[in-house]
């Protein structure tokens, strides 16, 4: 087993850069607050009387989770190292630069780490008088049956979660409003992902799971934590019918009812076989007469260099497809142009 | 009643701190069997900071030296572990009488006051196959331990290495190792391995 | 070596079921018009009296060609196969559809296939009667000496001379100003790129070259051409300085000079890569007193899933900038939202 | 002088496209080791697409069928060689006289009116490791022939043959192997494989 190649420098410093990096590409945008230095921040977001949206996690994602901070998103986002949630510390950095008197919503994927490191935050914050609330997005359907929903980690559809409630808060909604909205928009999407190859953690170069040349694991994580079932590799549009499936039979969608649609590449999958999936997600939602409202094609929350793939799906209803098309301005989505 | 001198306690805490930190490899690979393999370099970090912070310490007891290492640990380590290896070790401090030195007795019910702060805090129990399952009979190990504290950390030590092995048979219910179900079986916690070197490093810094 | 696993169908069905994913993923930007089925066309582009912008060339470099195409940037994409040139029936039906009657401009990186694909195209619409130019893209500074600049390929240069040109003619410019501007803006771009792993075609599976665990290739090509030296792998920090020496000992800014940067991924290179080159890019040129004017970071031209990234710069001057500042809107690139 | 059969070319000129088609993988291989590996595929689709435009026309003279298959080629083919081959049979085929059954010196005519218009379109030379460096010394060998079609299509790909071989001592200085250099050096030109096939084949189906 060789060592992934990467373009990294000491691997200790592959936050700090990544964080310098993307402030200097995006200087309109991004900039970064707080002692920690791992509180990026929208130039553009914050302001008085709105409420804060704070948006965070491990690294090893991106463009989650500082892609997403700009105007009519993200107000800032806590970077932690890879895969591995950011600390207390981390996440005042980032809540305090958000606030601007309203409160502050805190949003990230639910894993255990993260919430908490999150809640820990929160106590912090709400201790020192900020009203704080939280949302842990859990919209992947390979992680825990229905009944247990709330155990359900969070992937791609983190990017519509964070839209609806970055779009609430930037059109000046109370925090106790942004934070339905939110939980509407968490209670409304579904994924479910596939997995081709592994990735490597760049402090350790090896592969973080092993998988057999003419094997996919369906369901896998974000992290490469094990998914329902693998399955000898098959053809897009099967792999893409099982994914669907296995969204659709939760969602129930009725003829006529509206989605947004996510295909999010783990890192190494082409374009070319996101929009072959695409294709055949349109074949299978026009059969059932379900209108795609929205769609976004390309790298959303990613793992590394892992290949695969994954779906999401928002149902919609009038208030969740304006939030969507609120506009918005981050180094990641632009809406609205 | 048989009592530790600051400095060797400290001491101790340093040199268990360092242990973790050099077991590096052996954590990342045990979080790469049934997590995300990234627990050695969080502890790595994490008990790193906890080293140092004590190092910046002149002269503290173990409450103090329990609470600035827990909070440089919860602080930079990141991740599930960054913050329950960080609520254990704070909250133990904040159980410490502040000038007491240790013995056995204290240290039991010191720890077990972080235990239970980590269960508030992480809501996983007994038998979920996380560092709780070393550090439950670790702790009611100490707590029966009547004589000096280096024999007594060195029983902990044991009892946390029996609960690390019995992790082998559990089936993760919480963290990134939960997914796996099943398939977790017969590879033990990474976490209660952190513990269970921890402790016994503590025992040996001490003997 | 083992067969590299990919989301598609039968290989024959890639290029149709790529090119109905992506109409049917951004339906308010693009269709397809034309009997060959390849020509990816811009809903808000062609119309009377402007210039024409086609684009195009072999697949695999996604967003590369038909991702560029939409208002204020191509109106058509000719899309050919994996690697390989569209053919001259392919190239028409863009043209065709793009032609608003003030002319039409070619536009593709400067490679022999293409070359003689958009020729025998343009002769073809000359022989009935369109105004028609072409530009060959030719900004990789390692495939050629700089006397021998127009034997130079086109990589991910490509992006900053569509810019400009679709900018232009969005602008209502005429033919020959249009292709004036396209030309300037080529010789003002400069790029080298990196390639740490291989891609493999899909009709093979296999990879298409082979590189040592601990190497990578300095000047590799997008679709694997050797570059100018195999090296030791390198940290980022001195694989930028490279890359960079390249570019700058040719383009010799001076002081107070703007560029425009992009740093581009090759397929399997994560984002958290890309932005630690642009950390160091960005002292570099800091260094030398060089303002960075606009910067993109991500995937612009890819190689399917081949490990590595390319540094791209364009020497601005006013008429260049107003150009880059130009709105668009297309599936990979927004501007002026 | 001896000339064949219309159906007799035609079915030859099938069964030399359909030759290439089965090499498909032998030319990508050869497009690895020093372009970017595609040729093969192209090769495959487009002679592919010759010989179903073959299939379609009824009773076509020698001219008719290079015109088809070339056009059918051109358009389908795509990259380099897609143009390249397209431009050779097109040329070729147009510079047949019409209703005539080939000789070798009318063929040896026509192959080398479509050998002009290759060098117009891609500006290559002989010499610059490119299909030209088989058909420049197989049309010659060609146009030396005065006996049978078969016997001089033979000494044709003979020559093609050795003249694919000599591209491995040569260094590319066209297309996607340009940039390879000395590297290229060793491995011979896969489009001068394709036209030796092709030429192979052709002389096989005639004898
Ligand atoms: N809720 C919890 N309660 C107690 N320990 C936990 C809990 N969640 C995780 N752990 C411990 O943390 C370890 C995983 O740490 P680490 O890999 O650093 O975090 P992450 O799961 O964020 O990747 C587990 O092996 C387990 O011992
Ligand atoms: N300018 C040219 N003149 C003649 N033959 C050429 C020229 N350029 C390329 N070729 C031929 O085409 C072959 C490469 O074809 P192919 O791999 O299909 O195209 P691409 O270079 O676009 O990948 C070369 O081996 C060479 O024989
Ligand atoms: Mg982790
Ligand atoms: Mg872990
Ligand atoms: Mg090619
Ligand atoms: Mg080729």
């Amino acid at each position: 087993m060789t060592k992934t190649k990467k373009l990294i420098n000491a691997p200790e410093d592959i936050i700090p850069q990544l964080i310098a990096g993307m402030v200097a590409a995006h200087p309109d945008m991004l900039t970064v607050e707080g002692p920690t230095g791992r509180a990026v921040v929208a130039v553009d977001g914050p302001r008085d009387g709105k409420v804060g949206v704070v948006v965070g996690g491990g690294s090893g994602h991106e463009p989650a989770f500082a892609g997403y901070v700009g105007r009519g998103l993200a107000d800032a986002a806590a970077v932690g190292n890879i895969f591995a949630s950011p600390s207390p510390e981390q996440i005042l950095d980032a809540a305090r630069a958000a606030d601007g008197g309203a409160g502050v919503l805190l949003l990230y994927g639910n894993y255990t780490g993260d919430v908490m490191n999150f809640t820990m935050a929160a106590e912090e914050l709400a201790a020192a008088g900020t009203p704080v609330r939280q949302v842990q997005v859990a919209d992947d359907v390979a992680s825990a049956p229905v009944e247990r929903r709330g155990e359900r980690r969070g992937i791609a559809g983190d990017f519509f979660v964070f839209k609806v409630a970055g779009a609430a808060a930037d059109l000046g909604e109370p925090l106790a409003r942004v934070e339905a909205l939110a939980r509407k928009a968490n209670d409304a999407t579904l994924s479910m992902g596939v997995a081709l190859g592994a990735c490597s953690l760049p402090q350790t170069g090896k592969p973080n799971f092993e998988i057999g040349d003419d094997e996919m694991e369906i369901g896998m994580g974000l992290h490469g934590e094990p998914g329902i079932r693998r399955d000898k590799l098959a053809p897009a549009d099967q792999v893409t019918d099982t994914l669907l499936e296995a969204i659709l039979s939760e969602m129930a969608p009725a003829r006529g009812d509206r989605v947004a649609v996510l295909v999010n590449g783990l890192g190494s999958t082409s374009l070319v076989e996101l929009y072959i999936l695409f294709a055949r997600l349109r074949q299978v939602l026009d059969a059932r007469g379900i209108t795609i409202y929205r769609s976004w094609v390309g790298e959303y929350a990613t793992s590394l260099e892992m290949a695969g793939a994954s779906i999401t799906l928002m149902r919609l209803d009038d208030e969740l497809a304006a939030l969507l098309d609120h506009p918005c301005r981050t180094p990641a989505v632009t809406v609205g142009a | 009643m048989i009592t530790m001198d600051r400095t060797g306690f400290k001491a101790a805490l340093v040199a268990a701190a360092e242990a973790v930190v050099a077991s590096k490899d052996v954590l990342t690979r045990a979080d790469q069997a049934i997590g995300d393999g990234d627990h050695g370099i969080g502890m790595a970090r994490g008990f790193r900071a906890f080293a140092d912070a004590l190092a910046k310490l002149d002269d503290a007891g173990a409450s103090a030296c329990l609470q600035a290492g827990g909070k440089a640990l919860m602080m930079t380590g990141g991740g599930a572990s960054g913050a329950i290896f960080g609520t254990f070790y704070t909250a133990s401090g904040n159980a410490l009488e502040a000038e007491a030195e240790p013995d056995p007795t204290a240290l039991a019910a010191a720890f077990a006051a972080g235990l239970q702060a980590v269960k508030d805090r992480g809501r996983a129990k007994a038998g979920d196959k996380t560092m709780i399952d070393a550090a439950e009979p670790a702790i009611a190990a100490l707590a029966q331990q009547q004589g000096a504290l280096p024999a007594a950390l060195e029983a902990m030590a044991a009892a946390a290495r029996s609960g690390m092995e019995a992790t082998r048979d559990m089936v993760a219910t919480t963290g990134k190792a939960r997914a796996l179900g099943e398939r977790s079986l017969g590879h033990p916690d990474p976490g209660a391995m952190t513990f269970t070197i921890f402790c016994e490093a503590l025992a040996r810094g001490l003997r």
